[in-house]
This record gives structure tokens, sequence and C-alpha cells, in this order.
């Protein structure tokens, strides 16, 4: 029974973490029918930025040596928390502008300025060993240079640009985005493993009937619990949350009603950006688990996952999928099957859409004849 | 007020518009009538700039308004209440008409006035106030959306199909209300595949066949000719 | 139609390579993982790689050539491994091939060595197989075997009699070093009373510890790489696991520490002859010199790799032809090479025998707790 | 009884002539090069099995790799566990190394096929009641299944792979003629598939399910075959890998690769086969051609295929092909349009 | 006996009634009118007919055979082809093509053997073009065979959809408003057109129209149906008559 509780402790967890994950997939997928697979991708830019912030832009103080500085350190830990919350919305609206408008839309100028710059930079860091000794600020000129010279390669290639309605095709995009943030990653970050040390003071609570909870645990859960709460006020009752129901119900029509539909779907990148940056830099901090450029890869798949569990586009769907696949990994994992546990987990889903086709809280739409 | 010149549009190798030219004046209800696929709706997209024109151009108040996107011509005065209702099914009713005055937004007095200025044109809908959409039924969500596109305090209203799908008595109660809303002073522009119905309550009409022209003049006239009927209203 | 162009358009690239050899270089081969899931092990066996190349061009080469490392990313990909190996063979002209850190990609690339007569020597593998693949193949570090019936022993000698078991199942080096510890343990009298497994990336092992918790084992075997065992060893202090936890030459980072903080205070693992705490000269020297160059404190697989560099190195300055029969005579026959990790001498398996340290961590230092020599264990 | 005379003619023709191309490619190729091509050949298989599936009749399926990975293992395991088996019983069957080689591929094959099928039939019934990305995910999912069970399973290596399997497809000179021979039986498939009556069905399942159906289409039965002819190609392809790379591990069949495969597929334009075979040859080379660019060759890569879909979202072809009716028209416009003065 | 029955047959979804309790008969030859105002359940109904969706009471009995639980294809089998209201053509295949696929159920070559092109199946092969060409020819549609149907203009698309009904040979024609957004002198040609293919092919019609002269015109008996209901059955002239559809199409005054 203790054992029982105390997985189940483990399981919601986990789960709120994956609910806070699966929230972004959810918001995208309801506004676009996009499956953002760059999602996972931005937790993992969350979890550096915790690292950063926590190794080297604040003045946190180590515990060990000085620990009267918990209550600087929990306020520090704030700061970081939005920080790592504000870049990664940043980056979400800048996937959706780059990557995912031009789908929507078409290839702007814009659009070919900014994919040839970003060929153009490891084209010039190719030839880095050149230019070594010049500076990087030569490198950084030199690698504007050669994006712009590619701009006109990329609107070379986007000279017949024809929509496409094809689903597919999106979801590639979206999965080369991830490519790009991982690799892209591995050349900014390294692949060592980072590793963020203690900052916050830890304690364990031992409850009635000998389950225990970390405070890290607590944390988890409750700022995965305060952020959830926020959306679910955003999105009901603001302005900017209503024009994203609206788009998800219906884009056309939320057009005609004088919704700037391009802004709001960079306000829902930003959203799902910002929770799965809080997420990232929450967990680099609080488990201190390993950063590296495929941080993002596993928990980002699981989290998918339990959006699509939990009926992707639904908000409530996200949040009861996370918990659902976070209790059944924990206790998977902790029977004697824990090797099959992603075998499992991916066996409760194909279980769980073939009753439920469109997942537990899904709309089910059926084709019109 | 409106005016489209020479206005095609080309949905890949077809001509679904050829050399469109059409106007609205302030305060008429002006209606374009034709079977369907004759290009009626096509002539609103065109408009609220959902679909790319390929030639032409399209005038709002003497301003050119061609690539304009439909939201920013919902701040500019046009309001468009689609075909088929497109209500957010999902939300209320007074969700619904809030979303209608997006572009009104923080003025909180005006919305409140708008909306109850709705629930007297439509007694129905103030029973539903905070009832899911989707469970309202057809000519409810008819009204929903004709109220919704009147929430953005249009000068110009682009009325898509009003008739479709619904009781013949409720077609005639949703044209009644058409009527008063222009009274008031908005200006219609009425897509109806029922086009008696529609120039009876129509100043003046255009006739679309097969995405061009075909006549225009005024309702009364057009009710008369009897080419057209015989061409367009069939009996 | 389609292979004629992509052979017309590699056999470009093929002169591109041929072009850059000349006769006044040896060329070496490097297959690593620089990039993919286990990109860190490979870009730290490289870094060590790279510095024994570049010590041995500063010392004169080897009969006054230069050396010319090649290095070919795989992607942390068994297949792509297979592909690198070929090219560096067959295009590069590599005469002896380094590599790999995980024994499934070793495995897979080692036939290729095998069948062009190109000695390949693997760094880190450690499982059994590796070398058994042909006579090319060898490697300078300890086997899976022999290192788990290493940390058996000295579990059993400590004193523990329950053993817990905590693998990577994805990770073919932590199953087989867990298989073996459970063989040597049980053998010697001991028990294994629990075993879960995780996955490299996961972030909770909370569950698991929980289970093996309510085993209530006296020590915790955990083979895995230190990127999650520091992780680990945290949450299984948080969840009450307070036993010691044992690990293998997996742990061995400057890394771990900080991952781990003071969680694993007092936890022993395995390693190869290697360990700052060690008073020799010539591990002294390479720390200096490795945080000269990347300005990093080494790991042990950049030690491992500085030795199978240093090791063909000095192989080739004792063949009697730089061709890759004549290397892999050489190495078949090196005996007493000081390496940073051991004096090494290649028996006839091909594999190295060298002593194993148990370290001790203590704070943010390993502390040498015992030595094993191959005999001592009767292999 | 003429047709079939020139039928089988054909088909030994067309493999007589791969025979000696083999010969002359394994003769005169570099060996690197010889090993990209048939990587080349595999990806191949695998991008037009999955255009079976996923181009022709619609079915959004992404977990490709678990079809491949079934069929590497059960083939090869056939080869490396049961086939020494199976001779010591039989002695009939102790054969000489050219016939017995044959044949114990041919039987590789078989199970291959038979074992992927089997798998496309259990992820074909869910295709029944699930669309798009719901049906990706369920796919995408038992792929991952595929590739954990393999993971557990003892005998065939668990995560250490299974190597040493003998290399039956002829490491050299015969590699070429299997694998490509491979190739030709799918595209001669998928051709025959979208020339005659019956195969438009398929066709007809991808443009409107509801109007094939009322058209008298079995759909259900459209589906399922569809993903078994589509997997069970994918597991032979799986076969011809383990049987010339001679090792395979879980981490080869894993999700990237399933996400290559579809890549190929869309890159080329869904449904085209001559699209999904050049995409195959350009997405397997393309990493070895950029190899020169080091660390930045990934992020590269993957710029360039972000680049590509939004420039050509619609594939490379579309929903065309390749013909050589197309080309001449092509450069017969070149050549008229270069005549005028 | 008559070839399509319906007896009592009701269909909910959710709480709503979108047809309720419809008893109706076509017989062997007919061409039969269904009509009523939008939103009234004819399509529902066709729906119900060809097995898109299942009736929730009674029974559609066709040729003497129950249909209920058969899937759509089975039903394409026994004998019953549509149209759809909104065009639901192959748009990628050509206009052979589409009617090609219909022409499927007449095929003798199994799937196999055409994937390996025996020559068995490319006589089968030959007579199905042939019998697919005929279908187009019928609808006046040969010489736009090699378009794109996605690019053929609105009433040929129209056209195409019955062609490649008809190529199924079906006992039973179910059109969906098949000159919906036609005008009236295409219309005429359009039922014209449909009268004689009903004789040539020997096929009964049951036809959704919208516009009641044009249905008057060709058919010997139309059904009225109602908010699901049906409310009138008779000949043309009976209809007319009828007050229940008099209200129905033009309204009450009940403002």
């Amino acid at each position: 029974m203790q054992q029982i509780a105390q997985q189940l402790i483990y399981g919601i967890q986990l789960g709120s973490l994956y609910a806070l994950i699966a929230l972004g997939y959810t918001m995208v997928y309801g506004v676009l029918r996009l499956i953002n697979f760059a999602h996972g991708d931005v937790y993992m830019v969350g979890a550096f930025v915790g690292f950063y912030a926590c190794t080297r832009w604040l003045p946190f103080k180590d515990l060990a040596v000085h620990p009267e500085a918990a209550g600087a350190n929990i306020a520090l830990a704030v700061v970081a928390l939005l920080l790592a919350m504000a870049i990664c919305s940043a980056m979400g609206v800048l996937i959706e502008r780059f990557a995912y408008r031009p789908l929507r839309n078409g290839l702007q100028k814009a659009d070919a300025h900014f994919w040839g710059l970003v060929l153009g930079f490891p084209i010039t860091g190719l030839f880095m060993p050149v230019f070594n000794g010049w500076g990087p600020l030569v490198a950084v000129v030199v690698g504007v240079g050669v994006g712009f010279a590619m701009r006109p390669l990329v609107a070379w290639l986007a000279r017949r640009v024809k929509l496409s309605e094809s689903r597919l095709n999106a979801l590639i995009t979206a999965i080369g985005v991830s490519l790009l943030l991982e690799n892209g990653g591995l050349l900014v970050f390294g692949a060592n493993p980072n590793f963020i040390p203690n900052i916050l003071p830890e304690r364990t609570y031992m409850l009635p009937g000998g389950v225990m909870v970390g405070s890290s645990q607590l944390t988890i859960l409750g700022v995965s619990l305060v952020l959830m709460l926020s959306l679910r006020y955003i999105v009901m009752y603001t302005r900017p949350g209503k024009a994203m129901r609206a788009i998800s119900h219906d884009i056309e029509a939320a057009k005609l009603m004088g919704i700037d539909t391009d802004r709001v779907i960079a306000f829902t990148f930003a959203l799902g950006g910002s929770l799965a940056g809080a997420g990232g830099a929450m967990v680099a901090a609080l488990t201190h688990v390993k950063i590296t450029p495929l941080f993002g890869l596993l928990p980002g798949l699981k989290a998918f996952v339990a959006a699509v569990l939990g009926g992707a586009g639904s908000l409530p769907g996200a949040m009861v999928g996370g918990l659902l696949m976070g209790s059944a990994e924990s206790f998977v994992a902790g029977s004697s099957l824990s090797m099959f546990r992603d075998a499992i987990a991916f066996c409760v889903l194909i279980i769980i859409l073939l009753v439920r086709p469109a997942g537990l809280m899904g709309r089910h739409v059926p084709e019109k004849v | 007020m409106l005016a489209l010149r020479s206005v095609s549009v080309r949905y890949g190798a077809i001509e679904a518009l050829s050399q469109v030219d059409l106007e609205v004046n302030q305060g008429e209800i002006v209606t374009l009538i034709g079977a369907n696929g004759a290009g009626k709706s096509t002539t609103i997209r065109a408009i609220c700039g959902q679909v790319p024109t390929s030639s032409g151009s399209i005038h709002f108040e003497g301003r050119e308004i061609t690539r304009t996107p439909a939201h920013r011509l919902v701040h500019a005065g046009i309001a468009q209440s689609p075909e088929g209702r497109r209500i957010f099914a999902n939300m209320t009713v007074r969700e619904n008409l809030e979303l209608g005055a997006f572009i009104h937004h923080g003025k909180h007095e005006q919305i409140r006035q708008d909306i109850d200025r709705v629930f007297q044109l439509f007694p129905r809908l103030s029973e539903r106030v905070n009832q899911s959409a989707g469970t309202l039924s057809g000519g409810e969500q008819q009204m929903l959306a004709m109220g919704r596109s009147l929430m953005a305090r249009p000068k110009l209203l682009l009325r898509d199909e009003p008739s479709l799908g619904l009781a013949p008595f409720l077609v005639q109660q949703i044209f009644q209300i058409i009527r008063e809303i222009n009274k008031e002073g908005v200006t219609i522009l009425l897509v109806e595949q029922n086009a008696y119905q529609a120039l009876r309550v129509a100043h003046r009409a255009y006739v679309l066949g097969t995405g061009s022209i075909v006549v225009s003049d005024t309702a009364e006239r057009l009710l008369a000719n009897e080419q057209v009927q015989a061409a367009y209203l069939g009996e | 139609m389609a292979a004629l162009i992509v052979s017309i358009g590699l056999n470009g690239c093929k002169q591109q390579g041929g072009s850059a050899a000349d006769s006044n270089e040896i060329i070496i081969g490097e297959y690593a993982s620089l990039t993919g899931t286990t990109a860190t092990f490979g870009v730290s066996t490289h870094n060590g790689v790279l510095l024994a190349i570049e010590e041995a061009n500063a010392a004169g080469g080897v009969n006054g050539k230069k050396i010319k490392l090649i290095t070919e990313d795989d992607r942390s990909k068994a297949d792509e491994a297979r592909v690198v190996v070929t090219k560096l063979v067959t295009q590069n002209k590599a005469v002896a091939v380094l590599g790999e850190v995980a024994s499934t990609r070793s495995m897979t690339a080692a036939p290729v060595c095998q069948q062009y007569k190109v000695p390949m020597v693997s760094p880190s593998s450690t499982n059994p197989e590796v070398t058994r693949k042909g006579d090319y193949i060898f490697r300078v570090c300890f086997t899976d075997d022999f290192q788990a019936a290493v940390v058996g022993k000295f579990a059993y000698d400590k004193g523990y009699r329950k053993a817990a078991i905590f693998k990577d199942m994805k990770n073919d080096y932590s199953v087989a070093f867990a298989d073996n510890f459970a063989k040597s343990f049980i053998k010697q009298g001991g028990k294994v009373v629990g075993e879960q497994s995780y996955q490299e990336g996961d972030t909770d092992f909370k569950s698991q510890l929980n289970t093996l918790k309510a085993a209530g084992p006296d020590a915790i075997l955990c083979p895995g790489y230190y990127s999650e065992v520091g992780t680990i060893g945290r949450q299984a202090r948080e969840i009450g696991l307070n036993v010691p936890i044992l690990g293998g030459d997996g742990w061995d980072s400057p890394k771990l520490v900080p991952g781990a903080g003071t969680a694993l205070n007092g936890c022993y693992f395995s390693n190869h002859r290697f360990s700052r705490e060690l008073d020799l000269p010539e591990v002294k020297a390479f720390i200096a010199n490795f945080k000269k160059k990347y300005n990093e404190e080494p790991d042990a697989l950049a030690a491992l790799g500085y030795d199978a560099a240093g090791l063909v190195v000095d192989a080739m300055k004792r063949a009697a032809k730089l061709d890759g029969p004549g290397i892999r005579d050489a190495i078949a026959r090196t005996e007493g090479f000081k390496g940073v990790t051991g004096v090494i001498t290649l028996d006839k398996n091909r594999n190295a025998r060298k002593e194993a340290l148990i370290l001790r961590i203590d704070g943010d230092v390993f502390r040498v707790e015992k030595t094993y020599r191959p005999e001592e264990l009767g292999q | 009884m003429r047709w079939l005379a020139l039928r089988t003619l054909t088909v030994l023709g067309c493999l007589a002539a791969l025979a000696v191309v083999s010969k002359l490619l394994s003769a005169n190729l570099d060996t690197y090069v010889f090993l990209v091509v048939i990587q080349c050949g595999v990806a191949m298989t695998l991008a037009a099995s999955l255009n079976l599936i996923n181009g022709i009749t619609g079915q959004f399926s992404i977990g490709h790799a678990g079809f491949y990975a079934a069929g590497a293992y059960v083939g090869a395991a056939w080869t490396v566990l049961w086939q020494p088996i199976v001779v010591r019983h039989v002695p009939l069957l102790q054969l000489g190394a050219p016939v017995g080689d044959t044949l114990t591929l041919l039987i590789a094959i078989v199970v291959g096929a038979a074992a992927a099928a089997v798998a496309g039939v259990v992820v074909g019934l869910p295709s029944l009641r699930l669309r798009g990305d719901y049906l990706a995910i369920v796919t995408l999912g038992f792929g991952e299944v595929i590739r954990v069970v393999i993971l557990n399973i003892d005998a065939v290596g668990g995560a250490r792979g299974l190597t040493g399997i003998p290399t039956l497809v002829g490491s050299g000179d015969l590699a070429f003629f299997w694998v490509f021979g491979l190739v030709l039986a799918v595209v001669a498939l998928s051709r025959n598939l979208m020339r005659t009556t019956r195969g438009l069905t398929w066709l007809a399942v991808r443009e409107d399910e509801i109007a094939a159906d009322a058209m008298g289409v079995d759909t259900t039965r459209v589906k399922v075959s569809a993903f078994v002819v589509g997997s069970a190609f994918a597991g032979v392809a799986g076969v011809m890998y383990a049987h010339y790379f001679t090792s395979i591990s879980p981490d080869v069949f894993g999700m990237d690769m399933s996400i290559i495969i579809t890549t190929m597929v869309v890159l080329g334009g869904t449904g085209s086969v001559s699209g999904s075979l050049l995409a195959a040859i350009v997405l397997t080379a393309l990493p070895e051609f950029l190899r020169f660019m080091q660390d930045y060759r990934m992020v590269i890569f993957s710029t360039m295929l972000v680049v590509v879909m939004l420039t050509r979202p619609q594939g490379m072809f579309g929903h065309g092909e390749i013909s050589f009716a197309k080309l001449k028209q092509l450069f017969g416009r070149r050549a008229a349009g270069g005549a005028k003065p | 006996m008559s070839l399509l029955e319906l007896r009592g047959v009701t269909r909910r979804f959710g709480g709503l009634a979108a047809v309720s309790n419809i008893t109706a008969h076509v017989d062997t030859g007919e061409l039969v009118g269904l009509i009523g105002p939008n939103g009234a359940g004819k399509t529902t109904l066709f729906n119900l007919l060809t097995g898109v969706y299942a009736p929730s009471e009674g029974a559609v009995v066709f040729d003497g055979r129950d249909t209920r639980g058969m899937r759509p294809c089975r039903i394409a089998a026994l004998g019953i082809a549509r149209t759809f209201q909104n065009i639901r053509l192959f748009r990628e295949l050509t206009a052979l093509q589409n009617v090609k696929v219909a022409v499927n159920l007449r095929a003798r070559a199994s799937l196999f053997s055409a994937v390996i092109d025996t020559m068995g199946q490319r006589a089968d092969d030959a007579r199905l073009e042939a019998l697919a060409r005929e279908c187009l020819t019928a609808m006046g549609l040969e010489h736009v065979g090699d378009n794109r149907s996605c690019d053929l203009p609105y009433g040929l698309q129209r056209r195409l959809e019955i062609s490649r009904a008809l190529a199924t040979r079906p006992k039973l024609l179910l059109l969906d408003e098949p000159a919906a957004g036609m005008n009236p002198f295409e219309k005429q040609d359009l039922m014209q057109l449909i009268r004689t293919v009903q004789t040539t092919f020997n096929v009964t019609v049951l036809l959704i129209e919208h516009d009641m002269k044009v249905v008057m015109g060709i058919c010997k008996r139309i059904y009225v149906l109602d908010y699901g209901q049906l409310i009138a059955e008779g000949t043309p002239a009976e209809i007319r008559a009828n007050p229940k559809v008099i209200a129905a199409y033009l309204g009450e005054e009940t403002i």
C-alpha cells in the first residue's frame, strides 16, 4: 500500500511535468492542426537557459559554502524561471514565424533572408580555420555576408511555391526544425552533459503512512499547477485566449471577427514555449539531471504521446493525459517489467486510441458526407 | 461605398470570377443572386481578401482594399457573416457575441449595449446566453451568426446565404431582420440562392452566371424581368 | 543510373581524400560518436586521441613521417559506424583505425577492418566479443567480465551480501556488466535481491529506486554512465535509499561530482588505472597537457583514447613495414607499453591485461581504495 | 503461352542484366561507394514500400522502421539461430555453399517478409478506425514497441545487437543484384498497381475513402493489404540489410529511422514512386556528401530539409513521376525554345 | 416486389432524429423524386440507404435483402450506387480513372494477377476500360477522359459523378442534387440525360432535388421530406396541391 501510494506520488510529479509540455503540443495542435515536433527542443533550450542562469548569469551562491543564501537563491531562482520562460516563448515565436508561417502564407522575402542566414552561418563556420586569428567579429560579419549571399538561392528555390494542404509536409518541416535545434544545440552547447549545482535547499517530508515527498517534487508540482491554472485563466477569460479558442474552432470565421490570426498563433507558440521553458529549467535545476542538446527528446516524445492520449487540441485532455502517462510509467517502472516501460506506454496509447479514436477528451468530428 | 473594378479570381485552371464590376452605395441593400457555383461566395471571399484576386481592384470608401487581409477589413468597417453560420460551437452565446466585438476591446459599455441590442432583435438568444452555441438549433445559430456580425458595428455587412438550411418561416424572419438592420444605417450586400426572397428585400441586384455578371438592375425591375426569371429564378 | 550518379559523386570525394595524402604522411583513421546520443563519450575519446597524435607529431612523428588523423563521425549509430570505417579504410587508406567507445559499434565495424587487414584498436569497448571478431582487432581497456568480477569481488569483500542491480537496458555495456557482476557475486555467495532498468535520457528514476529500496539491499550496482549516475544517486538519497552504490569505469568523469553533488560520497567504482590521485608522472603530464589544450579535466575515456592512439604510434615505430599487417603484428607484440591507464600488455586474445582500480568517491576526489590484478581473479 | 515465354524472358533478362551490372560494379567501384550504393538500395526499397502505404493508399504511417526491424531480426534469426538446427536434423539440406546459401537467403526473405507482414496486419487494423495524425502516432508507437521488444530478447543479442550474420547476399559481387532486384520488384509492383484498373482502387482510397466505399471498393481490404504489402517489402529490405551488413542492433531501427523514411516519401512527393526513390538516394547519400563539413554536417542537413519543405511543399515531384515521355517533352521544349532566334 | 423498401427507418444523432420513421418503396424501373427543404434529412436518408450510417431503428430492404450491418462497399456490390451532394470525385485521378475505380466491381482478375501483370489481367483490363469508356460516353464525357477530374468544370464534374456511379452497373441509382449549381437550361439537359441513361442502362433512379419544377418534369412519383418526416407521397400533381408541402416550402406567416 505504502509502495503504491509512493509510486503514485512519483507518477503525479512526472505526470505534471508531461502535462506542462503536453499543453504546448496540444495548444499548437488546436490552432494549427500541426504536431510541433520542435516543442521538445524548446524544453531543452529552457533547461540550458536554466543552466546558464544558475551558473553564469545570475549571482547564485553555493549553498554548501553559504547556507544563509537560501532565501536569496530562491528569489534568484524565480528570476531564472521567468528568464527561461521569456527566452523560450521567444524561441516558440521565432520557430512559428520562420518555419510554420511560410507553410500557411507562403515564403516571404523575410523568410528567405532568415533561412539564407541560417544556411550561411554553418557554411562560414566550415571555413573558420581560414579566419582563425581574425577574431569572432570578422567571423560574424562574414557569416552575415555569406548568409545574405544565400538568400537569392532560397528565393530562387521558392520562386514557384504552391501552398500545400498536406499535413505530412508540415510534419516533416517540424521534424526538420527539431533536428536543426538538436544539431545546432550540439554545435553551440557541445556534447558534454551539464549539471546545475545545488542552489536551492532540499528537504524530504515524511507523510503519514511512510510516504515520502521531496521539496523538489513539491516545487515541480506546485509550479506546474500554478502555470496550468494561469494558462487556463488566460485561455478562458482573456482576449487573446478567447481568440485562440475561436481560431481552434474555425480559423476562417475567426479572421472575420477581426482577429489577427497570425498574431494569435504566435501568441499560442509563445505560451506553449514559456510552459516548456519553465518545465525545462525547473527539471534541470531541481532534479539535477544532465543537460544535453538531446535533453528534450524523450520527455518531448512522452509529452506528445500524453497530448494525443488526452485528445490533441484539448487542454484538460493534455493535463489528464500527462498525469495518466506519468502514473502509468511510474507504476510500470516500479514493477518487474521496467524494461518494457516505453513499450507499455505506447500500448496504453494504442488501446485508448482504438477505444476512443480522438483521445480521452478530444472532439471526434465525423466526416460530413 | 464598395466598388469592384473588373475583378477576376482563378482557382488553378478554372476562372471562378471574370471581370466582375460591382458597386454598393451607402444605405443600400444590394443582393447578388445566381445559381450554385456561379461565383457568389467567391465574390464575397474576394472582397474580404480570403481568396487572392488575379486581376482588378476592390475599393472601400475610396481606399483600395484589394490585398487587405480579412481581419483588417473588420477594423475598416466591413463585417462578413459567412456561409454555413460558422459560429464557435464550443463557446457560449455570450462569448460568441463578445468575439464579434473583438475589435472594440476595452469598450465594455458599448459591448454591453450592443449585446442588449442583439437580444432585442433576437429574443430567443437572450434565453440561451450562457448555453454553448453548438447546442442551438439551426435557426438560432443563424441568428447568432447575424448578431455576431453586428457586434463589430460594421458600416457594410456581407451576408452569405442567410436562408441556407432554414425552415421557410425562419427565412422570412431573417429577411425581416435584415431589412431592420438596414434601416438603422448598415449597408448590406446579400448573397442568396433564394432569389425571390432576396429581391423582395433588396434595392438593387446583380445576377451572376458562371463567374460574370449577367444582369444588374433594381430589384423591382429584375423581379419583373422575364428573362431573368426564366434563367435564374425557375418557375 | 542512380548508382552511377552516386558513384561519380562519391568518387569525387575520394579523389579529394586521396590527394590530401602524400608519401610523407601516415594516415590513421578514427571513428567516433561526435554527435548523437553518446556524443559526449565520442568527443571525450576524440580529444584524447587528438592530443596523443599531436604529441607524437611534435616528437617527430614515425620514422620522420607525420601522422595524419582522419576522424569521422558515426552519429552514434551502428550502421553508420560500418560505413565510415569502410570509408576510412578504402578511401582514406588508413593503415590503422581507432574506435569506438560503444561495443555494439565496434563489433559492427570490426569485420571491415578484419577484411581489409587494417588493425583496429578500440579504446574502451569492454564487451569480450569485440576482439573475437578477428585477429586485427585489439583493445587497450580491460573487458567487462574482468571489471564486473572485480566489482563483484570487491562488493563481497566489503561485506555486502545482498546486492540490487540498476542497469541501463539500452546500453549493452551496462547490461553485460550487470550480468557478469551477478555471476561473480552469486558465485562467491552473495545474493541479487532486485533488478531494475532505466534508459539513457530518463530524468526520473525514483519509481525503480523505490522498488529496489523495498528489496532491502546492502549495496546497489549501477553500471551506467556518469551522466545518469549522478542523478540516480541524488534521487536514491532523496527517497531514503542510503546504501552504497557501486559502478564501473563509465562513472569516471570530472562531471560525476557536479552531477551527483554529495549523493555519491562513500560510493565505489572500478576504473582503469587512471586517477588524479595516482602519483605517476605520465598521468600528471597527461592531465596537465590535456588541460592546457582543452581547458577541461580529462576523464578515463580521454585517457583511453590517448593510450589507444599512443599504442598505435608506438607499434608503428616498431613495425617492420608501415602497412596493415605490419602494424598489426607490431601491435600484437606490445608488451609493457606505458600508458596513462596502466602498463599495457596485449594477450593472445588481443585484450589488454591491466590492473583495475577501485576508487572511493570522497567529495570531489576519487581516492584509490584497492587495486586488482587480473591474476588475483584467476583470469 | 507466347506471352508467358516473353514475360519469363523479360524477367530473366532483367535479372541477368542486373547480375552483370552487379559484377561490374563490385569489380570497379570503391568499396565505400559500393556500400553507400547498397545503402541507397535498401533505403529505396524502404521508401518505395512506405510510399505504397503512405503515398498511394494515403494512410498516414510513420513507423516503418518497425517493419524493417521485424524483417531484419526474424530473417537474421533464421539464418543464425534456426537454420543450423534445421540443417542438423535434416541431412538432406546440407548443401554446398552457393546453393545452400541462396536457399538460406530465400527462406530468410520469406520468413522476414512474413514476420513484417504480420506486423503490418497488426498495425493495419487500427487504420480502420483511426485517421490522420492519430494513425500516425499509433504506427510510430508500434514501431517503438517492436524495438523495445527486440531490445529485451536476449537470444538476438538485446542491446548488444546480433552480430556474425553470414553475408549471404555476397559482400561484393551479388549484393547489388539482390538489393536492386528487390528495388526493381517493389517498383514494378507499384507501377503495375498504379496502371491497372484493380490498382486504381488503392489510389481511390487515398483520394476519398467515403466515395471509394460507395463505389464498391472494399476500403478495409485495401488498407490492410497496403500495410501488409508495404511492410513485407520493408521486411525484405531488413533481411537484405542484415545479410549484407552482417550485424544489426536495435538502435538502427529507432524512431529516427522511421522519420527518415517518412521524410523520403514526403520529400519525393507523396505518391510519386520515382520521387521516393530519388529522395531515398538524396537522403542517404547527402549526409555522406556532407562529411567534409564535419561538425556542421547535420545542421546544414536539417536546414536544407526545412528549406526544401518550405520552398517545394509538394515534394520534388508532387504526385508526378519521372518518365521518358516527360523528359522528352521537357528537353523537346528546351530544344524548340533554343531553336527560336 | 419493390426493389427498395424502407420499413420505419429512423436515424438519431444525439437526441435529434434526423430521419424518423420513414416507410417508403421504390419499384424496379421507376424514377422517383425525393424533395424537401434544406435540412429535411434527404441526404441522411441516402446515407442510410448506402450504409454510411446504420439506421437507429427500422430496416432497409434492397432486392429482398436486409442491408442492416452491411458496409457501404457491400451495398454497392449489391447494386446501389450514388452521387454526392458536395462532389466527391477522386480529385487527382483523371476522369477515366475515376470511372475505372467503379468498374472494379465487375473485374474478374485478382489484385495479385494485376500486380504481377498477367495476360488474363491485361485482357480483363481492356474489357474494364471499354466498360468505363462506355459509361463516360453515356454522360457525354468521352472527350475529357484524360483530364484530371479536379480540373474539369463544375457541370462536367457533376456528370462525371453520375458516370462513375453508373459504372458499378447498379440496379438502383441514387442521385443527390445532380443539378445543383446549374442554370435551368443546363438542368433541363441533365434531366433529359438522366432519363435517357435510365432507359439505356436499365436502372432505377431515386433523385434528390431542390427545384420542384425540375423534379416534377421527370418523376412520376415523388416523396416529400420535412424535418426528417415523410409528409407527402404522390404524383407531381398531387404533391403540388398538397397543403403540407406548400407550407413546408413557403412557410407559414408566423412572425
